[in-house]
């Protein structure tokens, strides 16, 4: 199957809602474009087992290599191993529900589905893209949409959120930029599998590492450049703020992993830097949660804690916690975007999203109250639920680094699960449970779009948590090949 | 009779420049101004002339060039004028300090 | 060795019923979802027996000594080839033992729950939680893997939570859940860095394999964990205190126990079920099945044994002041479970010294039955008062005869009375105690009397005392019945009678069992006796508090207030729960919450974030203040563009080469 | 040999054609403005198609004028520019007395910009350059009533008098040291003494006083609010342009031997312009005047291109202007129609403008996008190519500098497409009713956003034909 086919179609689908006329239309067409696209990377998926199955065991499969700037040895190679097509179901799962509960969006809404499928676009590119450059392109396609979404359709102070957003995402891909060009000049190439054979020198590695990571970095809400990610999922609609934490903010943590994977001496000698920062990250994103009283903002800033295990998994820099890290990206993702959705649908009927101005809810809306429950679970890391296979191999992981430090971390970002458990209970607590407000008393349950989005989302939630040896058999493989490079950096100490 | 070296001359256009400079710099009178600049151009004419004449006489680029040099001053003090002329006819004065409407 | 896989059917029938109900009972099966569920569980119950008769008495024994089965084993998550989370079925013992206890008990809940909850709005959901508890705590009993038991663990401290938060839209309940879980789940903490330990240094989380590297004390395993250390202690002292802790959260032992009582918001079956049956004892149960490795370390086994008796201790204690009869059978519950805990603590691996391991497990089976026994009497009392407090009853036992010959019943049980259950399995633990520790004998004597003396305060207060005024009614928020006030007076549906009495002939009966020819630590047949002369001295106490409890309550009168005037402040502590809960409120509301939490919010907002703002504002300072660069007179212009001039030639012709 | 003239001189020849065409209209009898227009896009256009065919090379007058493919490029560019802004200004010159003589004007100096591009001797190049920067001034007095026009144009023509004055005093001293005014000459007998490293410097202040660095840009803020957009726009791109690659070509023709004196004078310039041009455009309202700093900001990167002196960073000049033409003048030709048909400039005057005209709306959008560098549009890629060269001298304190303004630079786009998309307003701009050759226009331009960009043989057909260092 020909990758290129996971950028065409949402392209199609934007040109196709470029044409049609009303919102009925335009909505049929993008859930068809998701839907296709949702397909397609099922699909992609089996072709990937069978390959698997059948022994093909290259890194990189469906690989394509065509030049693209030749003066510049600018490729547009693209491939994926099981990291990268994880990553793409979330997004094709997201995407789906992302387009079913902005089902009734009446302003100016050919625009804003417009916006929605070239923001998928975006990170199905980053995640296929195998070249440096393109990776960069993508990464920055990705940008703006985001500002237009949040910035139109949003709410609150939407323009600072949007501003501040693009303003410092902006600033991570310029830092990401300087590093790329450290690589291309001193590796003369853009081409990640190339560049990984030969390998970068260890002063360019040390020099070069901070910027591509930090970059990535401020995309995956590390910790002291997090703060776009309250506002920004706050101000923004529901489907912005999924997508955003749901498929955004991944693209952060994937460029990390690769980057990681690309200068592992300097990985090695920064992890410690590293890993202390997603300790703060973590613990202080779930402190900060708990003092939050707009469900939004404790769901964001509870993103800010989980994507902090992803980092930490990364920084720790062995097999099992890398595992983690991926399978947390996959879980946050799905969480965090039935999260919004259930919040969405909530505000929507309710028009606040303050937890003191709700209650008893479970009452009018079983449903969405269940989904909001589950969400919650999911994000206290539940068993049955991806959040506990995720955050568990994460803690295998870092726990098999037998230094001091590390073991401090790790106890301390295991200590997050208790604050998280009080946040989420606290807002559970006063939301779904507790005596009903006489004007809410009323409201209705969710519709069928809405039904299908969470649900769709809650079986991606389920399957892992259930069945991770899923999972772990399919990125298994390509950690397994990251941690090659690690491993030999790693020794050479 | 004893010819009068290449420094002096530049010393003399130089110093002509800088009188140019200074007047542009200083006078408030459109017109004023515009001369001055003529003779900051009058004084790179000397320089090509005398530069010509005494390190390389066998051409006569330099020559050349200051001829277009006040060809095209000419060229410009018109259009300048006219500009100038259009100028009173708004600001019903040539000072310069009244056509400073935009700024910052 | 033959074949247990038919054992998988225990838990995941109730999984089904789970399913079934969660989905679709609120539409299709809102009347018929009691009957599904306790069909569903009479099948477990019925599946369990059969397994409990194939191990104990057909294959169980190999040459004398009881066999741990590995029925099922499935690779569920592997972290590293050796280490990983499995999933499967262990047959022991224990776990034999454990299966009967919770499959009977959630049946005789599940029937009892049928009168009880009859007509509830979310009747079918009520059913879904049951079943998913069950499901969960049949799930850990039967863990091959040490991280098996953590999920488990976790699953059943949600389906607690959900069924304690049961009337969602009571304040206070919703409390009691949020409290129950977040307590456990700081306890659980522990409990997940004590596996991650075990599990660095084992190089295993399969619990057989852990016990197996762990208790040869020449094995790799063992040397790294021993002599590896933090502040002082060891790795593993380390490792199985945490375990340990995770334990005395679910068990609710000192200091972690403040949930239990609150706990009672919930429906009193629930409680009946999991709050004094099953999920408690999970901590003694964890204990209990790594009971080889804690044997190996002497530090964690004497906190155990000290952690256990203080419990049992305070508990009595408080339960003696207490008004609400549901949380005085909460403390109640809490000491007896002391009672368990300090018995493994005192105990040995294996052979003679094994008495208190089997003892413990002993009065853990026997005290499963009485407590729920209690509980659901309670419940009928409630069902029919309509209300928790001590003062609105009295003088019920003409009303309720069957309730009151039960209750009294359990009550002598659990007073350690013989011939009932209590009796032996009591006997056996401070037989024990007293060989291995005469503190703790004395200890453990002591909170015996007291509890027959709180037990018989209960059950004088509720059936004699004042004459009966139980027609009072008393609607106020306590009623946890409200859904049906008229229709159902007397004793409640048949099914609840029979419930009881079902319950009652276990409380006589299951004391008999020949206990410890099926249960020791090392699964050999223990001969054990009853020794009548050890046996005078724990009887005659409990006689004595409870004639001292019938004189004080049988009959209205002012000698239990001269009593407490006697205590005094101390007495009010006590009624005050010694003031645990404040102290927790005290730490979370005056510490966690204003000097951390609001601390780190407003820093986000306004250093971290106020940072970015800072670069952002100082940008438009700078543009605003070089503006008077753009003068508009030409001829600034002009002369900036020579001052350029100039700078780059100085720049260039004479600093730079 | 009058037959090769004929050949080297094409795209001269035909725009002095045009221009002796526009005088004879003039005299001629009275047209409407429509026909005039007409007719002048048609014969622009084929103008433009003239150019594009037949690569010819070759030297002409003795080395006073060479050309080749590049340079034919180069100039095709130009002349695109020239179509484009005719297109868009119809609105304006619909309902303007003298359209002919503003043609004449642009046209000349459009051709002293060919001379000068061409130019292979310091005086033919000062011929070019004065021919290209005269006209414009009478250009920027167009709007003959508006004070500020008149005040633009003066503060236009006494500035570039004064630079052209220090150029010439570095001419002169240039002359003075080697003797000689022919380029391939003179890049013999350039060395590093003081008195040519002056001369160059003076050289440098002209050249970069033309494509507005700091501190030789203060003039341009006001020139481009002062006169009519056409003739901002003109300036903003192709008076630049046609300065930037004579300027490059001379760089890396003639100064090779102190490449790196003047590598050392383009970071100096290259930091300077992108800071001040970004600090400046934050807080501009005008929207011609906003553009002004931003085009200066667009030319410090350019400026980082160049010092990458490789086949690279000519090439990525030559990809860089061309995607401007098309970005740029995209935005200009949404703010030609506005202020053609409702007069107004400022940014805040734009607020809500998406409700009343989405389509100018998106133009714009794009363009600004396009402009400060947002994937997928051009900018991007021209944005992206011009650091490279740069980085190529691997100075990565000055590429992350860039990089990081950058961002400020996304700030003031993104502020206008804010006010454009997200804020509301009392009294929006009314419903417009764009010329259907100006809706072509911007087509075009949008076009050329996306397809320049994306589409990679552009850039590598540009870079066949670059030279490098």
């Amino acid at each position: 199957m020909n990758l290129s086919l996971l950028i065409l179609l949402p392209l199609l689908t934007a040109l196709l809602i470029l044409l049609s006329k009303n919102l009925a239309q335009i909505r049929v067409i993008g859930l068809a474009g998701s839907l296709a696209q949702l397909g397609a990377a099922g699909w992609l998926l089996k072709l990937f087992m069978d390959q698997r199955a059948a022994g093909n065991t290259a890194t990189y499969l469906f690989e394509t290599n065509t030049v693209w700037f030749k003066a510049l040895n600018i490729n547009y190679h693209i491939g994926i191993d099981g990291i990268a097509l994880a990553m793409i179901l979330l997004s094709a799962l997201v995407v789906v529900a992302g387009i079913l509960v902005s089902w009734t969006m009446e302003k100016l809404s050919k625009e804003y589905f417009f916006l929605l499928v070239l923001l998928s676009m975006g990170a199905y590119g980053f995640f296929i893209s195998l070249d440096l450059f393109t990776l960069f392109f993508f990464l920055e396609v990705a940008v703006i949409p985001k500002f237009l979404l949040i910035g139109i359709w949003g709410s609150g102070k939407k323009e600072n959120s949007a501003m501040k957003l693009a303003l410092m995402l902006m600033a991570g891909s310029a830092l990401v930029f300087v590093g790329l060009m450290g690589i291309y000049y001193n590796t003369h190439s853009f081409d990640m599998v190339q560049i990984g054979q030969m390998g970068i020198s260890l002063g360019v590695q040390k020099f070069f590492f901070p910027f591509l990571f930090l970059g990535f970095g401020i995309f995956a809400a590390l910790f002291p450049f997090h703060t776009w990610v309250p506002d920004g999922h706050a101000s923004a609609p529901t489907a912005a703020s999924m997508f955003l934490a749901g498929i955004s903010m991944k693209l952060g943590g994937y460029g990390c992993l690769r980057m990681a994977a690309l200068m592992p001496d300097a990985a090695h000698s920064y992890s410690w830097i590293i890993i202390l920062l997603a300790t703060i990250a973590i613990i202080y994103g779930a402190f900060a949660t708990m003092m939050q009283t707009d469900l939004k903002y404790i769901n964001a800033y509870s993103s800010i804690s989980h994507c902090g295990f992803v980092i930490l998994g990364i920084g720790m820099l062995n097999k099992t916690s890398i595992n983690g890290a991926v399978i947390q990206m996959v879980s946050h993702g799905l969480m965090t975007a039935l999260f919004f959705a259930a919040i969405g649908m909530i505000y929507s009927r309710t028009h606040t999203r303050m937890v003191a101005q709700l209650g008893g809810l479970l009452k009018v809306m079983p449903f969405i109250s269940t989904v909001f429950v589950i969400a919650g679970l999911c994000s206290l890391g539940l068993p049955g639920f991806s959040g506990f296979v995720a955050e568990m191999t994460v803690f295998m992981g870092a726990w098999q680094n037998p230094d001091g430090v590390y073991r401090i971390a790790t106890v301390i970002s295991a200590a997050s699960i208790v604050v998280t458990a009080v946040y989420i209970l606290r807002a559970t607590g006063k939301t779904i449970m507790g005596p009903i407000s006489d004007e809410h008393a009323l409201l209705g349950d969710a519709t069928w779009n809405e039904k299908f989005a969470a649900g769709l989302l809650i079986v991606g939630i389920l399957i892992i948590g259930l069945a991770p040896f899923l999972i772990n058999q399919l990125i298994m493989p390509a950690t397994d090949f990251l941690m090659i490079n690690i491993d030999k950096a790693i020794t050479l100490k | 009779m004893n010819e009068v070296p290449l420094t002096h001359i530049l010393f003399v256009s130089t110093a002509l420049f800088f009188i140019g400079m200074y007047g542009l710099f200083t006078r408030r009178n459109l017109i004023t101004m515009l001369m001055s600049i003529e003779l900051m151009l009058n004084s790179v004419n000397i320089n090509f002339v005398a530069f010509n004449k005494y390190l390389f006489p066998d051409k006569l680029d330099g020559l050349f060039f200051s001829l277009f040099i006040i060809t095209i001053a000419a060229a410009e003090a018109a259009v300048a004028i006219a500009i100038i002329i259009n100028l009173y006819r708004s600001h019903q004065s040539i000072d310069v300090d009244d056509a400073t409407e935009m700024k910052f | 060795m033959s074949n247990y896989l038919y054992i998988l059917w225990i838990p995941l029938l109730p999984l089904a019923t789970f399913v079934l109900l969660g989905l679709f009972g609120r539409k299709y099966f809102a009347k018929t979802a009691g009957i599904i569920g306790t069909a569903s569980l009479l099948t477990s119950t019925l599946l369990s027996f059969v397994a409990a008769k194939q191990y104990f008495f057909e294959d169980g024994k190999v040459n004398g000594v009881y066999q741990k089965i590995i029925a099922l084993k499935y690779t569920w998550l592997q972290f590293s080839p050796n280490v990983s989370i499995d999933m499967g079925i262990i047959v022991d013992p224990i776990s034999v033992m454990m299966l009967i206890v919770v499959t009977s008990v959630s049946l005789m809940v599940h029937l009892f729950s049928l009168g009880y909850m009859k007509g509830e709005e979310r009747f079918a959901t009520y059913y879904a939680f049951l079943s998913l508890f069950t499901f969960s705590m049949l799930g850990l009993i039967l863990s091959v893997n040490i991280f098996q038991v953590y999920m488990f663990w976790e699953l059943v401290g949600v389906s607690s939570f959900l069924l304690i938060g049961y009337y969602f839209n009571k304040p206070s309940a919703v409390a009691a859940s949020k409290k129950a879980f977040i307590v456990t789940r700081f306890a659980d903490l522990g409990f997940l860095i004590g596996i991650l330990i075990m599990g660095f240094y084992g190089g295993t989380l399969d619990i057989g394999l852990l016990i197996e590297k762990l208790t040869s004390a020449q094995s790799p395993e063992f040397l790294s964990i021993t002599s590896a250390s933090f502040l002082g202690a060891s790795m593993l002292t380390w490792g199985l205190t945490l375990i340990f802790m995770g334990g005395a959260g679910k068990s609710a032992m000192f200091p972690l126990h403040i949930w239990l009582p609150d706990a009672m918001e919930g429906p009193t079956p629930v409680s009946a079920l999991i709050h004094a049956a099953t999920m408690v004892v999970a901590g003694v149960y964890l204990v209990a099945r790594l009971f080889p490795v804690f044997s190996m370390d002497e530090a964690a086994l004497t906190i155990v044994t000290y952690v256990g008796a203080f419990s049992a201790l305070l508990a009595a204690v408080i339960a003696c002041t207490q008004t609400d009869i549901k949380r005085v059978l909460a403390y109640s519950t809490m000491s007896q479970i002391g009672y368990m805990m300090f018995a493994l603590g005192i105990s040995k691996n294996g052979g003679e010294a094994g008495l208190g391991y089997m003892a413990s497990m002993f009065h853990l089976f026997t005290h499963a039955f009485f407590k729920s026994l209690l509980f659901l009497g309670a419940g009928s009392v409630i069902h029919m008062v309509h209300s928790n407090e001590m003062k609105d009853m009295g003088g019920l036992r003409k009303l309720m005869p069957i309730t009151h010959a039960s209750f009294l019943i359990a009550c002598l049980a659990i007073a350690g009375i013989p011939p009932f259950a209590g009796f032996f399995s009591k006997e056996e633990i401070l037989t024990a105690a007293f060989h291995e520790n005469k503190l703790i004998y004395g200890v453990a004597l002591f909170t015996a009397a007291l509890t027959s003396f709180y037990m018989f305060r209960l059950y004088f207060n509720i059936f004699w005392s004042k004459d009966a005024v139980a027609k009072a009614h008393h609607n106020d928020g306590h009623d946890d019945a409200h859904a049906h006030d008229k229709e159902s007076h007397g004793e409640g549906t048949l099914t609840m009678k029979l419930t009881l009495l079902i319950l009652t002939a276990c409380a006589i009966g299951v004391g008999f069992v020949p206990f410890s020819q099926f249960i020791t630590s090392d699964g050999l047949a223990l001969e054990t006796h009853i020794d009548l002369v050890f046996s005078i001295a724990p009887v005659a106490l409990s006689i004595i508090a409870i004639l001292l409890s019938a004189s004080f309550y049988k009959t209205q009168n002012t000698k239990s207030d001269k009593a407490v005037a006697l205590f005094g402040g101390f007495y009010s502590a006590a009624y005050k729960k010694f003031y645990v809960d404040e102290l927790y409120l005290f730490i979370t509301k005056k510490i966690v919450f204003p000097l951390i939490g609001q601390p780190i919010a407003w820093a986000d907002r306004n250093i971290v974030d106020g940072f970015m703002l800072l670069l952002a504002n100082t940008t438009e300072k700078i543009s605003a203040a070089i503006k008077g660069l753009q003068s508009g007179k030409v001829q600034n212009y002009a002369l900036y563009f020579f001052g350029g001039v100039i700078a780059l030639s100085i720049l260039f012709i004479y600093i730079w080469k | 040999m009058l037959s090769n003239i004929f050949i080297l001189l094409r795209q001269e020849l035909i725009l002095s054609l045009l221009i002796f065409l526009l005088l004879f209209i003039k005299i001629g009898k009275e047209r409407s403005n429509e026909t005039v227009l007409n007719l002048i896009n048609i014969l622009l256009f084929v103008n433009l198609a003239a150019g594009l065919f037949g690569m010819s090379e070759g030297v002409a007058f003795n080395g006073m004028f060479t050309t080749n493919a590049f340079i034919v490029l180069e100039k095709n560019i130009l002349n695109l520019a020239i179509l484009l802004i005719s297109m868009q200004s119809y609105a304006w010159l619909k309902h303007h007395k003298q359209v002919a003589e503003f043609y004449l004007l642009i046209f000349t100096s459009l051709l002293g910009m060919f001379f000068m591009i061409s130019s292979g001797n310091l005086l033919m190049f000062y011929l070019g350059l004065e021919m290209s920067t005269i006209p414009l001034a009478a250009a920027a007095n167009f709007d003959l009533a508006k004070r500020k026009s008149s005040e633009a144009a003066m503060k236009l023509i006494l500035s570039s008098a004064f630079s052209s004055g220090i150029l010439l005093m570095g001419i002169s001293f240039l002359y003075g040291t080697s003797g000689t005014l022919s380029f391939d000459v003179l890049t013999a007998h350039i060395g590093n003494d003081p008195m040519q490293l002056f001369a160059f410097i003076l050289l440098v202040s002209g050249f970069a006083f033309k494509i507005s660095a700091v501190p030789f840009h203060l003039w341009t803020a006001d020139v481009y609010e002062g006169s009519p957009v056409a003739v901002t726009a003109f300036l903003s791109v192709v008076s630049k342009a046609a300065v930037l690659f004579t300027f490059t070509s001379i760089l890396y023709k003639v100064f090779t031997p102190i490449a790196t004196v003047w590598y050392g004078v383009l970071v100096l310039l290259s930091v300077a312009t992108i800071l001040i041009g970004n600090l400046f455009a934050i807080r501009q309202d005008n929207f011609k005047r906003f553009l002004a700093f931003s085009s200066i900001a667009q030319v410090g990167f350019i400026l980082i291109g160049i010092s990458g002196s490789s086949q690279s960073g000519s090439a990525s000049l030559v990809y860089f202007v061309l995607i401007y033409v098309f970005s740029n003048l995209a935005a200009f030709g949404v703010v030609t129609v506005v202020s053609a048909l409702t007069g107004k400039e400022n940014i805040s005057d734009f607020k809500g403008f998406y409700k009343t005209n989405p389509f100018l709306s998106w133009v714009l959008t794009i363009a600004l996008f396009s402009l400060a560098g947002v994937p997928p549009t051009a900018g991007f890629f021209g944005k992206l190519f011009l650091m490279m060269a740069g980085a190529a001298k691997e100075n990565y304190g000055l590429i992350t500098f860039a990089a990081l303004n950058m961002v400020i630079s996304f700030f003031y786009y993104l502020k206008v497409v804010k006010a454009i998309f997200m804020e509301e307003n009392e009294q929006p701009i009314q419903k417009l009713s764009v010329p259907g050759i100006t809706k072509l226009a911007m087509y075009i331009c949008i076009a050329g956003i996306i397809i320049t960009g994306l589409a990679s043989m552009v850039y590598d057909y540009i870079y066949s034909l670059s030279i490098g260092l």
